[in-house]
């Protein structure tokens, strides 16, 4: 199959994500109120081509392991849809293309 | 004999020409550079990872240039217990690559930060830091976005007991203040070895403090123990 | 129909000529030069060509008044940059460049991308950047959009700059009610190279090679496109066509190891910065200089999106691209560089005999222009306009009598400090790598900024400066008095100046009380540059920094280079030590017309500025380097505007 | 409603995404093939405390505009979920919105 990939990384728990503090504290002084425990990761986007789904999330999972997050510091997940499909990227929030 | 003396060139290293100078400039010593397409380590007896912004350090500082075909050869070259020297995106790269544990993650002040900054050395006991006295302060630049240093609890305190932390950030007292940490980095760390004290990763650059024109020539002693280590 | 067919074969009407900021007359002298009526892509790229931009069509009469010649110079304005001698074989190359208004649409970006432009212009003459400096302007910093501009254009000077590996040494910030709609943001870089290594933009002869070095062609900040949008092109292609680039530094790392390397060892025979107008200035200007011909193949042109049509191609700005001219015995090396460095090169098109730019797509022909036309026939727009009655109020301000009756002198000074303009700049230049490449003998928090010339005993000393509250209130001489005061932080280093480089940045000079302001500068300018022995050997012009605020306040930024004959003679600024004598060198007497002190604490804009003693200014320069050189000075500090590092630093985070 | 907010930022499609373009080459050079279009974007997570769903709505949508996203280059959606449901954000990909 061809798949639409999606990975998200983001900083442990429990680690400190300064860059969401200082957005929290941005917004708060625009006026936004009761907004918390912000935390900026990474959306990561792509097209795999070949292959079985499963052989495909294996090798996106080493992907993730070797590169694309630290594990000393960082969580990830990701998520594939079949390809042809560009909706599934695009969908919800007609904004995103 | 000159020794030679690896300087690594990825895409994006800006520091080489500081760090070639700054090897050249001791005694005895022939730098040679080490582009990242190659394998071939050149007949060099220590190396040095410089510092800059190696693939843009795109994604994670460091992360993108440890799977390149040299650092392949230079994590072999450590493991045999060769003198490796990491300054700032070499640092970097020497965690990302697993030498070194630990990580280095966004400043906590999120700016990159370029200033004059006190260090406290805190072992001697590497190639790097044995021509300097436990205890002694120095004054490096440093200059990172990515530099605050962390690592589990039990990995610092691991290091902390086998006299693994090699430079503090500390004020012109000595002492390891907040105000004196310019990325927040956990126990105030700079620089750590590994266990066989052969390998060293810090992010405040002793390539340029190599000269009291430019305000401190404190970074000699490193170059001159990477090359006597080496030879 | 595709787009780009439809784009194509679109009728030249008279809306759309309009819509290219083309005026009737203008248009009728495209057709007489021509022969012909243009088709659109031709529309477009006289449009850009014949724009204030590329071609300085209301500037470049007044800036010949700039004195150019010197026995110094090297290299003065019409090539990408300028270039100095500094002694021992060695030249510095220098160039300030002008990205206000992307940086106000997308601050970040906007000001990454104008350091990647600047630096381009720098080592495409075969010079290693060496340094940077940055001049901005904002609006007040209690203005929250203010702090934001100032927090993002500073990130994107510094992660370009710092990626890059080139230090940025100096600079100066300015908070300022007049540039709240219309910020502006400046930058210098100096480059160095041994005289040998100094490089053209030149296509050498018929038959050669053109080759695109660098990133693929992308629809960045396409000229026109909201014209575009409304002559009926679908929809979906327009409405996603970014104004603004991103910038890619570590591509631009690579793109500057290579075009040194690239000159180094002899593989090109001419290369040009694709930066702002793309490949169709960088072609053109190319084969102005060289009295060729050069036709281009737009289809082989590597494009980041398809179905892009010629028009767009010529007109992308596209960063991070050099356009390069070899012959095929250099070809090989030149494909063997690009490949270590990982950049991609494609031979686009050749040099003709023929002196005309011909580009075709495929097999067919879409542009048949004389290259004279393009460069050497831009309209030139001389206006007499007389002096606006504004000035007149202005300068009728005088101080009425026992008007600083009741004020406590020390509150005030404790209120000028503190005022952001005055304040200390740290939190900015902290972001700032400014020892990189290991040069820096004195960084930002000086007067200037000091490089050592490695293998020398050498130095040279850089500074921008720019007054536009002086310039507004007096434009002649506020001109001048950049230029002094530019020339001043020079000499408070030990520093004999060199030359300039400027960056004029005005409203809109169709309108007469800019034009006038521009003119008047441009005198000032003039008359201290050579007053002071330092032609222009580069520059840039910015027009149209208005907003719905107004304009700005006329702001030419002046960067000087100096040297320093031997380092070891520079004058330190924090040399004092306690008991040396404090003497004051020049000096106007009391002046507050125009100054902060009106500003910061009285609230006024208006007087005039002090005098500009040009004559006055050179001997007090001369005095101190000789003093100095005696050994007779210990610190030295320029006596402007100073900045005590003490005061509290100017921060967007102060909430203010 | 209190709900858990994520927020996805990413440049516009025609933009140049130099991260993107590098991490791409690289994972072409360590070996894995076949991965194209590479983007990386921003993902954003916080809660949101107090309001109706369309209200915290309109206030998310208003602070991407103003400072999460800048419009001129970027694209932004969003989604929401209900708080307490804490595994909304924590599971699979494009299950996310
Ligand atoms: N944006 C900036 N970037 C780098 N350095 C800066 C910047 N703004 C100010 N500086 C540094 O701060 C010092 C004071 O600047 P400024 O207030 O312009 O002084 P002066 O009035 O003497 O020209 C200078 O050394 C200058 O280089």
């Amino acid at each position: 199959m061809n798949a639409r990939v999606e990975v998200f990384v983001q900083l442990k728990p429990g680690m400190l994500d300064p860059q969401g503090e200082t957005l929290e504290r941005a917004l708060e002084s625009m006026g936004y109120e009761g907004v918390s425990g912000m935390r900026v990761g990474k959306w990561i986007t792509f097209a795999v081509e070949g292959g079985e789904r499963a052989e495909i999330e294996g090798r996106v999972d080493e992907m993730c392991r070797r590169l694309l997050a630290n594990p000393v510091i960082e969580t990830y997940r990701y998520g594939l849809a079949e390809a042809g499909l560009e909706e599934t990227a695009a969908d919800g929030g007609e904004e995103a293309r | 004999m000159s020794v030679r003396i690896g300087v690594v060139r990825f895409p994006g290293t800006n520091c080489d020409r500081d760090v070639f100078d700054a090897v050249g400039s001791v005694e005895g010593s022939e730098p040679v550079w080490l582009w990242h397409k190659e394998r071939d380590l050149e007949g060099v007896r220590g190396i040095v990872l410089a510092g800059g912004f190696s693939f843009g350090d795109y994604l994670r500082a460091g992360a993108i240039a440890r799977f390149s075909p040299i650092m392949e050869e230079v994590v072999a070259f450590a493991r045999r217990g060769g003198p490796v020297l990491g300054i700032c995106n070499g640092f970097q790269i020497l965690t990302e690559a697993g030498l070194l544990p630990g990580a280095l993650m966004r400043n906590d002040r999120i700016t990159f930060v370029c200033r004059d900054q006190w260090l406290k050395v805190e072992t001697t006991d590497t190639p790097f830091t044995r021509h300097y006295s436990a205890g002694q302060l120095v004054r490096y630049t440093v200059a990172h976005g990515e530099g605050n240093y962390v690592a589990e609890e039990e990995v610092l305190d691991r290091l902390e007991e086998e006299g693994r932390v090699a430079f503090r950030y500390v004020d012109e007292t000595g002492a390891a203040t907040d105000a004196a940490n310019p990325n927040g980095s956990l126990r105030n760390i700079a620089g750590i070895r590994d266990e066989g004290g052969n390998i060293l990763g810090l992010m405040p650059h002793p390539d340029r403090a190599m000269s009291e024109l430019l305000g401190s020539g404190d970074g000699a002693p490193v170059f001159r123990g990477l090359v006597e280590a080496a030879a | 129909m595709s787009p780009a067919t439809a784009l194509r074969d679109q009728p030249v009407t008279d809306d759309l000529v309009e819509a290219h900021g083309i005026t009737p007359a203008e248009y009728q002298r495209i057709v007489d030069l021509l022969g012909r009526e243009p088709n659109v892509t031709e529309l477009g790229v006289f449009s850009l060509m014949w724009s204030e931009h590329c071609g300085y069509k209301y500037s470049r009469a007044r800036l010949a008044e700039l004195p150019t010649e010197g026995p110094q110079v090297v290299q003065g304005p019409g090539e990408n940059a300028g270039a100095v001698d500094v002694g021992e074989g060695l030249a510095v190359v220098f160039k300030m460049e002008s990205h206000n208004h992307p940086s106000a649409v997308e601050p970040y970006q906007g000001a990454a991308t104008g350091v990647g432009g600047i630096l381009r212009d720098v080592f495409t003459m075969g010079a290693r950047p060496i340094a940077l400096l940055d001049s901005l302007r904002f609006g007040e910093l209690s203005d929250p959009h203010a702090r934001y501009l100032f927090r993002n254009v500073v990130r994107g000077i510094g992660d370009y700059g710092n990626c890059v590996g080139v230090p940025t040494v100096g600079g100066e910030v300015v908070f300022d009610d007049a540039y709240r709609g219309n910020p502006l943001v400046n930058a210098m870089c100096v480059g160095l190279l041994r005289h040998d290594e100094l490089t053209k933009g030149a296509t050498g002869a018929p038959g050669n090679g053109v080759y695109v070095l660098g990133a693929s062609t992308g629809r960045d900040g396409i000229h026109g496109a909201s014209l575009l949008a409304s002559s009926e092109l679908s929809d979906d292609t327009l409405e996603s066509r970014p104004t603004v680039q991103v910038g890619d530094p570590f591509s631009e790392k690579l793109l500057l190891e290579a075009t040194l390397e690239l000159i180094e060892r002899d593989a090109v025979i001419g290369i040009q910065d694709m930066g702002a107008a793309g490949l169709t200035s960088s072609s053109s200007e190319m084969a102005s200089r060289s009295g060729t011909g050069i036709a281009i193949d737009v289809a082989r042109v590597p494009r980041r999106e398809p179905a892009m049509p010629p028009y767009e191609v010529l007109l992308s700005e596209s960063q991070e691209r050099m356009l390069v001219v070899a012959d095929d015995a250099k070809e090989p090396l030149l494909m063997e560089i690009a490949e270590k460095w990982d950049l991609p090169c494609t031979r686009i098109g050749e040099v003709t005999g023929d002196g005309t730019w011909r580009v075709v797509e495929d097999e067919v022909e879409v542009c048949s222009i004389p290259v004279a036309a393009l460069v050497d026939e831009v309209p030139k727009y001389v206006r007499e306009v007389g002096r606006p009655a504004y000035l007149d109020e202005v300068q009728a301000w005088e101080p009425e009598e026992g008007w600083l009756a009741g004020r406590d002198p020390l509150d005030d000074l404790a209120t000028l400090l503190a005022a952001p303009t005055i304040a200390c700049k740290r939190w900015a230049w902290e972001q700032y790598d400014h020892h990189v490449q290991t040069n820096t003998v004195l960084g930002p928090g000086a007067d200037a900024a000091v490089l050592r010339l490695r293998g020398t005993r050498r130095g040279i000393a850089l500074t921008v400066d720019g007054n536009g509250r002086w310039v507004w209130c007096d434009p002649r001489t506020g001109g001048a008095l950049a230029v002094a005061e530019a020339a001043r932080n020079l000499a408070a280093v030990g520093a004999k100046p060199l030359a300039v480089t400027d960056c004029l940045n005005f409203g809109n000079p169709e309108k007469d009380r800019v034009y006038y302001q521009f003119v008047e500068a441009i005198r000032g300018i003039a008359e201290a540059c050579r007053a002071l022995g330092t032609p222009v050997v580069s520059g840039n012009v910015s027009f149209y920094n208005e907003s719905s605020t107004g304009a700005v306040h006329p702001t030419p930024t002046i960067g000087m280079v100096g040297i320093l004959e031997d380092l070891e003679k520079r004058i330190r600024p924090d040399g004092a030590l306690p008991g040396d004598i404090l003497v004051e060198l020049g000096g106007t007497g009391a002046h507050l017309g125009a100054s902060s002190f009106l500003k910061e604490v009285v609230g006024t804009v208006a007087g005039r500025p002090p005098a500009a003693d040009l004559e006055a200014e050179a001997a007090a320069g001369d005095a101190v380097r000789a003093l100095s050189a005696a050994g007779l000075v210990r610190a030295a500090r320029e006596r402007a505007s100073s900045s005590p590092s003490s005061a509290r630093p100017a921060s967007p985070d102060d909430g203010a």
